[in-house]
């Protein structure tokens, strides 16, 4: 830490708090004018050194005094943000650095390599800083987790750093309170324990090398200390398999592009689990029609409505109970020994299923979710040894969690300790357990016995309100730190920005509970692999390399060589019972909980069912029906003598008589936006029945209101969104087009306009390889500066994302073949938005793109009446928050921020074209989307690349070979729009033998 | 009719009758006796009454149309010349000089322009606004706006001679005979035509 | 029946409609004419800046646009110079100069000089210098003959319109490369065909308008 | 023309003349005058008065909320991106032509019943302009910068796009106001210096002096009057055929199932004389009878206008069925009969029934004529057509709208308290407008009416 200049010593010092409250005395213009002589104050200077970012750092060179002026730079573009579209111009400050640093062009972005953990795995990310503030996230294509995508968590991930309730001090008992207190406090509570007897750590999933290091120093130094771990999602099911099955720990790795036919038994392997993004990427390459190449086949059997069935070629809908059973007699149809359970109606297709999956032995994959218990994971195992899978489409590899351990037998051992007193010292690391602890941990009154319980954590959560200490974190832009993917590839987490709050990494709470509270989290990172490479004198260049590129290479895990035991599932399963069941599922927004605070996400629908804001409890439409419950209306639901309310939502594809309970929700303390959303299904949710439980659901009198953005799910025959097996598709390969009424090209009686020369702008999404995570959505939120409206605005229609993925589903409700189409602004060639306008806010470039000039915009919404797609959003209040300082920092300096009143959509991400076609042309040539990098922000963060930009009139471009495939087609160019984006249609390849059984989605199109 | 028979104080003589028909008798006899700086006052439209004191027919049409011509080429123009010259936009992918689309404007600039020329054309023809005209000063004139019909000889006609042509306005019917006569402070019997 | 009015009325009522009708066109005009003039635009009003900076001074010694607009060729900003780069000379001359005391201070204390801002453009305009410079545009096109300025001030008015103006018709404002920080320079009597040929050579496509395509500046 | 006599006769109600034949010059322009110049206003007129400046006070609260929160305050969303703001201002522009209608095509057909009620008929069309105008200009997201719809030299060297339907909309609105209130103005002029003839105190005399503008009579005024009255009228006709035809192209122009259709320029010029009729009668039936005028409103200008109501709502239901026949049968549109289909039996098939309930067959009473000569019968079927009418802008907006192509993007719309206060706000200010009106200016054409007398009661020459 440098030192803090010296400020006048008469003036006291300014706190952020005093800062906003004299913001917020005034109001409008003249806010701009005393920020601006705010921002000129001393006193805010020095508060601005405490509160705000210190570093805009990736490269350590920088002297002290460029990290001070980056704060003036800071301070200046508060004063800057000024309004926008005002006829006279303000007066503006310009603000030069005193050094200036030699990497930064001004208004050009760097981009830096570090990873995002998310359920304690990395995930590789190429964080884009503009002049010091990260703004956006992107994945890294060097990262096997990410190869380049980002899923959703990722990019909100960028949100988070700037979020203004994170925890902004440490406290001690509620006050303000300095890490020496902190330092003097541990130790004092530490030596009189005799070998740390009665100090506890709880930590939640940890693969950070460096980490584990240090908790394994600590438990050298206090042998009697214990190391508890709790991820309320985990891991649990997969670990207890694995040894059921193999003896010892091992994670699996699997090889999605190598596999021809895939079950997955309840696995929602494309949109959970540490290596989603990868296997999503690796399946789909596998499931698409393409020449010379097999596609692969999927089944699924699966309980609660997830993607991974929505992409399934035949899927079979049962309560999560049963899958066991259906996986018991799929293993002893492969020849293991295993007793039968009941799988009455389902034979045929188990049989079937059977017969596909010998016809592909070694290019199979058999794949269990990790809410199905430890024996169906065993029998995976078992099944994948059987089938010739291990070592070709399955790999085993050492536990990539740190000494892992079944998390929910851990923090029960936890909570008996602490209920008996025995806990003296408990030490909280990033974990929540006050809210998402099992219910019958009771961890809130066990935690009351513990005499010092510390928290450290990004927010000033339910579980730091009851702790004595609270320690701000620091985000992952903001530390150094290490973590390992799926796959246990390490990747060196490195600061983009000095911390915002003045928090401190866990590796530095560690490191002070070893008494060295003054290392940085650099020190220890640094100190950790440089034992770990033995690389001597070359360590610096490694260490830069690493850095540079994301990866620690060779660090993933080594491949286990194990044969699965025979013996386990000889006994007869319990059978199926007709209780009520509940499966319990991580909310697809906020996960855990844990991003509840997170707008982007709250507001993000989630896939399938299209909710926003709250997480609720999913009914299949018979049991629905059949208790009088309707979407919206309240439900009780009672396991044991636990009880909670929940909204119920009718999800067509829901086993009956079973809910799915969404968790996340219902959180006291997790900030503004969070608090007050959904409920809190971990009170019925207990260490012995994490993931399915049984119990009584009954009505309630009340109703609320769960909004959703699509409120029809039905095609109604439209030829939207085409579909069709691959057997059709080989008979007849113009099938796709034909349904276009006029032909392709309508004729019209304007002659129209040229378009054959220069960059042609255009998109095709592929809906064969779109899986429906919404990972765009977010992305595009995040790259476009587009508004968080809130639920009630959303409840109104007025949601603002550029792009949504539409959700249909056809055929059977009970079985529904379930269509993802996202949609997006088409940049038609004959635009219907374009000629309502009447101030020509929204003309057509040369180069094919509609574009919306904001400025310009004096909202009269025709276009967006106009427009066949539905595309246009509207700023119908002053969405974009002008005011809170740290939102701003997060914004895209490159799009403008929008005002009220005015209408915007999607741009093709023209600050990238802009980009590119200003390098371009500074060289005299045209843009080339692969030569410069041109990607929009959708399709980079896209983990199945299913949609890609280019340029049309380039026939090297991947997007022109994608617009003379016989499957692409526009949407509804009957109209003559001459829509710029296209659709590739989806082809299913089911299996001939089931075609036609309930399990198989309804042929053909529309769905 | 002498020089010496004006009275440079006088403005008018006027008639009074109590109907049309009876105005328009007399109208015809105050023309035939070649009175030419006459004008009848009445509460309505009287039809015929241009006709019988010989007053010049307007050239009222040919003016608005040629306000409408004018609005027409403007409306015209002025879309043309933004859409294809001044700032061409491509617009829904149609021509920059795209017609079709603008008849509608054309159309409200013709109707809006012959509209003004019409009502501002009447008033500048009419010379009107004229709060103040001497006609205002004789004697119960202001029944002409409601029931009487008033036939005015102004004394400035070559053939006005205040006995004379009050007889003979009496013989022609009129219900009563009165002078305007032009006020103190008057500065316009030589400026503005008084007719008009 | 006396009269309502005197005879002056007459003058006064057609008056009085002139007046009307000329007030609110007068108004609309005077509208347009202030966003216009200097007070609108601040086109030649210099502005007070913490250092009384003089780019004439500087640029008759002979530096060039860049040694201080660092980032003019490579980015869309074309750079502010920080405080070293006036402490490379001024450590040494004129280091006593209470002039430019405020320029000392801000080295030895690391708080950053605050200019204000002479050329600034609304939120939602994204100017690029170094494309401009790239394609044959002086900088004295934009900026005039700051060379002559002992205190800088605009020298043109940066509304759309005048933007317009060159991306309507470039080969008026072209100039070859080796020119382009001559801030003397001044356009050759055979501009128009010396330019079109520049247009050639820079390859600025100006078929289907495609330099007044809104997004080339709002995004 | 006096095709008056026979049918006095016929039927077995009497008919009266369009005026009472015991009037002179005097007695009808003093009736009218004295409305200003003596008698007090009659207290039904100063309640509604009174009452439509409270709803004044709560448009202006409303555009205050409005201009500084944003539309959101409406119930406008996506999808439905227009609603209220547009249905009330079709409605209001829709009332407004009855007025030029009655005053310009009915001038030009020169019917005698005309001549009592095309003042008032003027003057509820400038006011109606006046509401229907706001809209356009309230419901725009930043209404400061609305003044970018007209073209005018700027320092952006930007101008309006000319193809859009609401450019249109733009010159036709304000055309059409231009014009109208010049046909009110020119029209006014006589009787103002009328009134200015017969008033008594100074201030009133100064007042209808100045406006009046030293009118006299004089037969050459009279002469270029009458030729551009005559060409105000006959601008005015093809001018009112157009406003309403060029508002029906802001849905005929744009691709969307229901908004689509090429009948919708006749159909809405029908409906728009539809409803201007049906608003004339529901205020003149009130004002004849509270401030005395029967004798220049008779039984034979309701009954007139009654006809003309049934002649139009007829056009109007053969536009419903054309609409219904196109959409479910003709264009073989998969779309459009999906929304035909869902206007009748969609979330908002109530709307579609109303709307046919109250433009189809209710007034088809008026076939009856003891119904069109029973005046508060007559006045009731008059607020069903009004009501129709907007629900008929509610039909073609709301339900076109919220669901149109992709059904991924339907919704639905509801109104919010702000719509509503926003709607009846320009009711009370038109209300009040009128009241004014009725106060202090001459409601009737009172050289019109001694024309008419004199043509009434002079034999034929």
């Amino acid at each position: 830490m440098n030192e803090t200049p010296n400020t006048t010593p008469s003036e006291p010092e300014l706190t952020l708090a005093e800062a906003r409250a004299q913001l917020a005395k005034a109001r409008g213009r003249n806010y701009w004018r005393s920020l601006e002589q705010l921002a000129s104050s001393g006193r805010f200077h020095a508060m601005m050194e405490r509160e705000m970012p210190k570093q805009a750092i990736a490269v350590s060179e920088w002297d002290p005094i460029d990290r001070r002026d980056f704060i003036r730079l800071m301070g200046a573009s508060l004063a800057l943000a000024g309004l926008t579209a005002c006829t006279k111009q303000h007066e503006e400050k310009i603000v030069p650095y005193v050094t200036a640093p030699e990497e930064i062009i001004p208004g050009k972005p760097l981009f830096y390599a570090t990873a995002f953990s998310h359920g304690g795995y990395g995930y590789g990310v190429l964080a884009e800083s503009h002049m010091g503030r990260p703004t956006k996230v992107e994945g890294n294509p060097d990262h096997p987790a990410s190869l380049g995508a980002a899923d959703a968590f990722v990019q909100a991930s960028i949100l988070q750093l700037y979020d203004p309730d994170r925890s902004q001090a440490h406290l001690k008992l509620g006050r303000s309170a300095t890490w020496n207190e902190f330092a003097r406090d541990i130790e004092a509570a530490l030596s009189p324990l005799s070998n740390g007897a009665g100090f506890h750590i709880l930590s939640e999933t940890v693969t950070s090398p460096t980490l584990a290091a240090q908790i394994r120093a600590i438990l050298e130094k206090y042998p009697q200390a214990r190391w508890h771990r709790y991820s309320p999602v985990n891991q649990d099911n997969a670990l207890e398999g694995a040894k059921l099955a193999f003896g010892s720990p091992v994670s699996v790795r699997y090889a999605f592009d190598k596999a021809a036919v895939v079950l997955s038994l309840d696995a929602d392997f494309l949109s959970h689990g540490p290596g989603h993004m990868r296997y999503a990427r690796d399946f789909m390459a596998r499931h698409t029609p393409e020449l010379g190449k097999k596609m692969s086949r999927l089944y699924s059997v699966e309980s609660s409505p997830n993607l991974t069935g929505a992409q399934a070629d035949h899927k079979l809908s049962v309560r999560a109970s049963q899958v066991e059973h259906i996986a018991r007699a799929l293993a002893r149809g492969l020849g293991l020994n295993v007793a039968l359970g009941d799988t009455t109606g389902h034979d045929e297709w188990i049989s079937a299923v059977l017969r596909d999956l010998k016809r592909s032995r070694g290019e199979a994959i058999v794949i269990a979710g990790d809410n199905q218990p430890a024996i169906v994971h065993a029998l995976a195992h078992a099944m994948n040894d059987a089938l010739d899978n291990h070592g070709k489409t399955v790999e085993l590899i050492e536990a990539v969690e740190a000494d892992p351990v079944n998390h929910s037998a851990s923090i029960k051992e936890l909570s008996t300790a602490m209920a008996a007193g025995s806990v003296k010292v408990l030490l909280m690391l990033g974990a929540n357990p006050v809210y998402n602890a099992p219910a019958d941990c009771n961890f809130t009154d066990a935690l009351a016995k513990v005499p010092l319980a510390i928290h450290h954590g990004l927010y000033f959560d339910e579980t730091a309100k009851v702790s004595h200490w609270h320690l701000a974190a620091t985000h992952y832009l903001e530390e150094w730190g290490d973590v390992r993917a799926f796959d246990g590839t390490a990747t060196i987490v490195q600061p983009l920005i000095e911390p915002l709050y003045g928090g401190r990494s866990a590796y530095e709470v560690l490191s002070t509970v070893l008494g060295r509270s003054s290392r940085k989290g650099l020190e220890i990172v640094q100190e950790y692999w440089k034992e770990a490479s033995n690389a001597g004198d070359a360590f610096d260049s490694q260490w830069r390399h690493w850095l540079r590129d994301g990866v620690i290479p060779s660090t993933a895990g080594g491949v286990q060589k194990a044969v699965a035991k025979s013996g386990f599932g000889s006994g007869a399963p319990a059978p199926l019972s007709s209780e009520f069941e509940f499966i319990f599922q991580p909310d697809y927004g906020v996960w855990d909980g844990n991003y509840a605070n997170n707008g982007w996400l709250q507001e993000m629908p989630r896939p399938l069912t299209q909710v926003v804001w709250d997480n609720v409890l999913l009914l299949s439409p018979q049991t629905a029906a059949a208790r009088g419950i309707k979407s919206g209306d309240v439900v009780k639901l009672a396991v044991g003598s636990r009880e909670v309310e929940a909204p119920a939502y009718v999800q067509p594809g829901h086993p009956d008589n079973a809910a799915t309970v969404y968790l996340g929700g219902g959180r006291t303390a997790a900030g503004r936006t969070g608090d007050g959303t959904g409920f809190n299904a971990y009170a019925v949710r207990t260490s012995e029945q994490p993931w399915i439980a049984f119990g009584t659901l009954s009505s309630t009198t009340s109703s609320v209101d769960v909004v959703t953005t699509q409120e029809h799910h039905s095609l109604d025959g439209r030829h939207l969104y085409r579909i069709a097996t691959l057997e059709d598709f080989i008979k007849d390969p113009k099938w796709v087009q034909a349904y276009d009424e006029f032909g392709q090209d309508p004729t019209s009686i304007y002659p129209g306009f040229d378009y054959s020369k220069g960059n042609q702008w255009g998109m095709v999404i592929n809906l064969n390889a779109c899986i429906g995570c919404n990972a765009c959505v977010v992305a595009c939120q995040a790259e476009n500066n587009i508004p968080v409206v809130g639920k009630d605005q959303v409840r109104r229609g007025r949601e603002m994302h550029w792009i949504r993925v539409d959700r249909y589903f056809g055929g059977d409700p009970a079985n529904p073949s379930t269509a993802l189409q996202p949609v997006t602004c088409m940049h038609c060639e004959n635009a219907p938005c374009e000629s309502v306008c009447p101030v020509a806010a929204t003309t057509h470039s040369a180069d094919g793109i509609n574009q919306m000039v904001y400025n310009r915009c004096v909202g009269t919404r025709y276009c967006s009446n106009n427009c066949p797609y539905k595309v246009r959003r509207f700023n119908f209040y002053k969405f974009a928050d002008h005011t809170t300082p740290s939102l701003k920092l997060q914004r895209n300096p490159d799009v403008t921020v929008r005002s009220r009143g005015v209408m915007e959509k999607c741009t093709y991400c023209i600050q990238r074209i802009s980009v590119a076609r200003i390098a371009a042309k500074k060289q005299g040539r045209l843009v080339n989307v692969k030569q410069d990098g041109l990607q929009t922000a959708c399709q980079q963060a896209c983990p199945t690349r299913a949609i890609v930009f280019g340029d049309i009139n380039n026939p090297e471009d991947d997007i022109a070979k994608l617009r003379a495939s016989p499957l692409s087609y526009g949407m509804l160019i009957e109209l003559n729009t001459r829509p710029r984006t296209t659709y590739m249609a989806r082809i299913r390849n089911p299996n001939p033998e089931l075609e036609g059984s309930s399990s198989a989605p309804q042929q053909g199109e529309p769905v | 009719m002498s020089e010496t028979d004006s009275n440079p104080s006088l403005y008018a003589v006027i008639a009074e009758f109590s109907t049309p028909e009876a105005m328009l008798k007399a109208a015809e006899k105050v023309r035939d006796a070649g009175y030419t700086r006459v004008d009848a006052l009445t509460p309505f439209p009287v039809h015929g009454i241009v006709e019988a004191l010989g007053i010049p027919k307007s050239r009222m049409a040919g003016l608005v149309l040629t306000g409408a011509i004018v609005g027409c080429i403007f409306g015209f123009a002025l879309q043309t010349w933004l859409t294809v010259y001044q700032y061409p936009h491509v617009i829904s992918g149609r021509p920059y000089f795209s017609w079709p689309n603008y008849i509608p404007v054309i159309f409200e600039t013709t109707v809006l322009f012959a509209g003004l020329t019409a009502f501002v054309g009447m008033l500048v023809r009419n010379n009107l606004p004229r709060p103040y005209h001497p006609i205002f000063s004789a004697p119960r004139v202001e029944d002409a706006t409601t029931s009487k019909f008033v036939i005015l000889i102004e004394a400035a006609d070559p053939k006005f001679n205040l006995k004379e042509t009050t007889e003979f306005l009496r013989k022609s019917g009129a219900e009563f005979v009165g002078e305007a006569p032009f006020e103190a402070a008057d500065t316009e019997r030589n400026r503005a035509p008084l007719l008009s | 029946m006396p009269q309502i009015f005197k005879p002056t009325a007459n003058a006064f009522a057609r008056l009085s409609i002139a007046i009307g009708f000329g007030a609110v066109v007068g108004s609309l005009v005077v509208l347009d004419l202030l966003t216009r003039s200097p007070y609108g635009t601040e086109v030649n009003v210099a502005r007070e800046q913490p250092v009384a900076f003089s780019h004439k001074h500087h640029a008759n010694m002979g530096i060039d646009c860049r040694y201080c607009h660092t980032s003019v060729e490579e980015g869309a900003f074309a750079g502010i110079p920080s405080t070293k780069t006036c402490m490379n000379c001024h450590s040494t001359i004129f280091n006593d100069s209470p002039m430019l005391e405020p320029v000392r201070e801000s080295w030895k204390t690391g708080e950053s000089l605050q200019w204000n801002r002479v050329h600034d453009l609304p939120q939602f305009v994204y100017f690029d210098h170094s494309i401009h410079v790239a394609k044959g545009i002086g900088c004295s096109t934009c900026h005039g003959r700051v060379d002559q300025m002992p205190l800088t001030r605009k020298e043109n008015t940066l509304y759309m319109g005048w933007c317009l103006d060159c991306h309507r018709a470039p080969e008026k404002f072209v100039r070859p490369k080796d020119k382009i920080f001559d801030m003397a320079w001044e356009p050759p009597p055979n501009q128009k065909e010396a330019g079109l040929e520049l247009l050639k050579e820079y390859k600025i496509d100006t078929e289907h308008y495609k330099m007044l395509d809104c997004y080339l500046c709002h995004r | 023309m006096s095709a008056s006599a026979p049918e006095k006769t016929m039927g077995y109600v009497e008919i009266p003349e369009v005026l009472d034949l015991h009037h002179t010059y005097d007695t009808a322009t003093d009736k009218i005058n004295d409305v200003i110049l003596k008698k007090k206003t009659p207290v039904p007129i100063a309640v509604a008065m009174g009452i439509c400046f409270l709803l004044v006070g709560l448009l202006f609260t409303t555009i205050t909320k409005l201009v500084s929160t944003g539309i959101g305050i409406w119930g406008n969303n996506q999808p439905v991106a227009w609603a209220f703001d547009i249905i009330n201002f079709v409605w209001w522009i829709g009332i407004g032509h009855a007025g030029t209608l009655i005053s310009a095509i009915l001038f030009l057909f020169r019917q005698e019943w005309r001549t009592s009620i095309n003042r008032f008929a003027e003057a509820m069309t400038i006011f109606a302009v006046m509401c229907a105008g706001m809209y356009p200009v309230l419901h725009v997201g930043r209404p400061w910068l609305a003044y970018w719809l007209f073209p005018y030299v700027n320092v952006m060297q930007m101008w309006p796009q000319f193809r859009s339907p609401l450019m249109w909309d733009v010159f036709a609105v304000s055309t059409y106001f231009t014009i109208s209130l010049l046909f009110w103005y020119t029209g006014l002029i006589p009787d103002l210096a009328s009134l200015r003839d017969r008033a008594k105190t100074r201030v009133s005399r100064f007042i209808t002096g100045v406006l009046s503008m030293g009118w006299r009579g004089s037969a050459r005024h009279w002469q270029r009057y009458d030729i551009i009255y005559l060409l105000l009228a006959g601008l005015s006709t093809p001018l009112v055929v157009s406003v309403h035809s060029i508002v029906s192209l802001d849905f005929a122009v744009a691709q969307l199932p229901g908004w689509h259709t090429s009948i919708f320029p006749p159909y809405f010029v029908a409906g728009a004389i539809y409803s201007g009729f049906a608003m004339v009668l529901t205020l003149a039936i009130p004002v004849r009878s509270y401030f005395g005028f029967k004798d220049f409103i008779t039984q034979r200008h309701l009954d007139a206008m009654s006809k003309v109501m049934l002649a139009t709502g007829l056009i109007v239901m053969y536009g419903y069925a054309m609409e219904a026949f196109i959409a479910l049968v003709y264009s073989g549109n998969p779309n459009e009969a999906f929304m035909m289909k869902n206007r009748m039996f969609g979330p908002y098939a109530w709307s579609y029934w109303m709307l046919i309930t109250c433009n189809g067959v209710i007034p088809q009473l008026l076939w009856f004529k003891r119904v069109r000569l029973h005046t508060p019968t007559l006045w009731v079927i008059t607020v069903v057509i009004n009501i129709g009418m907007w629900l008929e802008r509610f039909v073609i907006i709301v339900t076109s709208l919220h669901r149109d192509f992709l059904p991924s993007s339907w919704g639905m719309y509801a109104p919010t308290k702000w719509d509503i206060f926003m709607f009846i706000g320009t009711i009370g200010f038109f209300g009040f407008m009128m009241c004014l009106f009725l106060r202090f200016i001459p409601m009737f054409a009172g050289f019109e009416l001694r024309e008419l007398l004199h043509k009434k009661k002079s034999p034929p020459h």
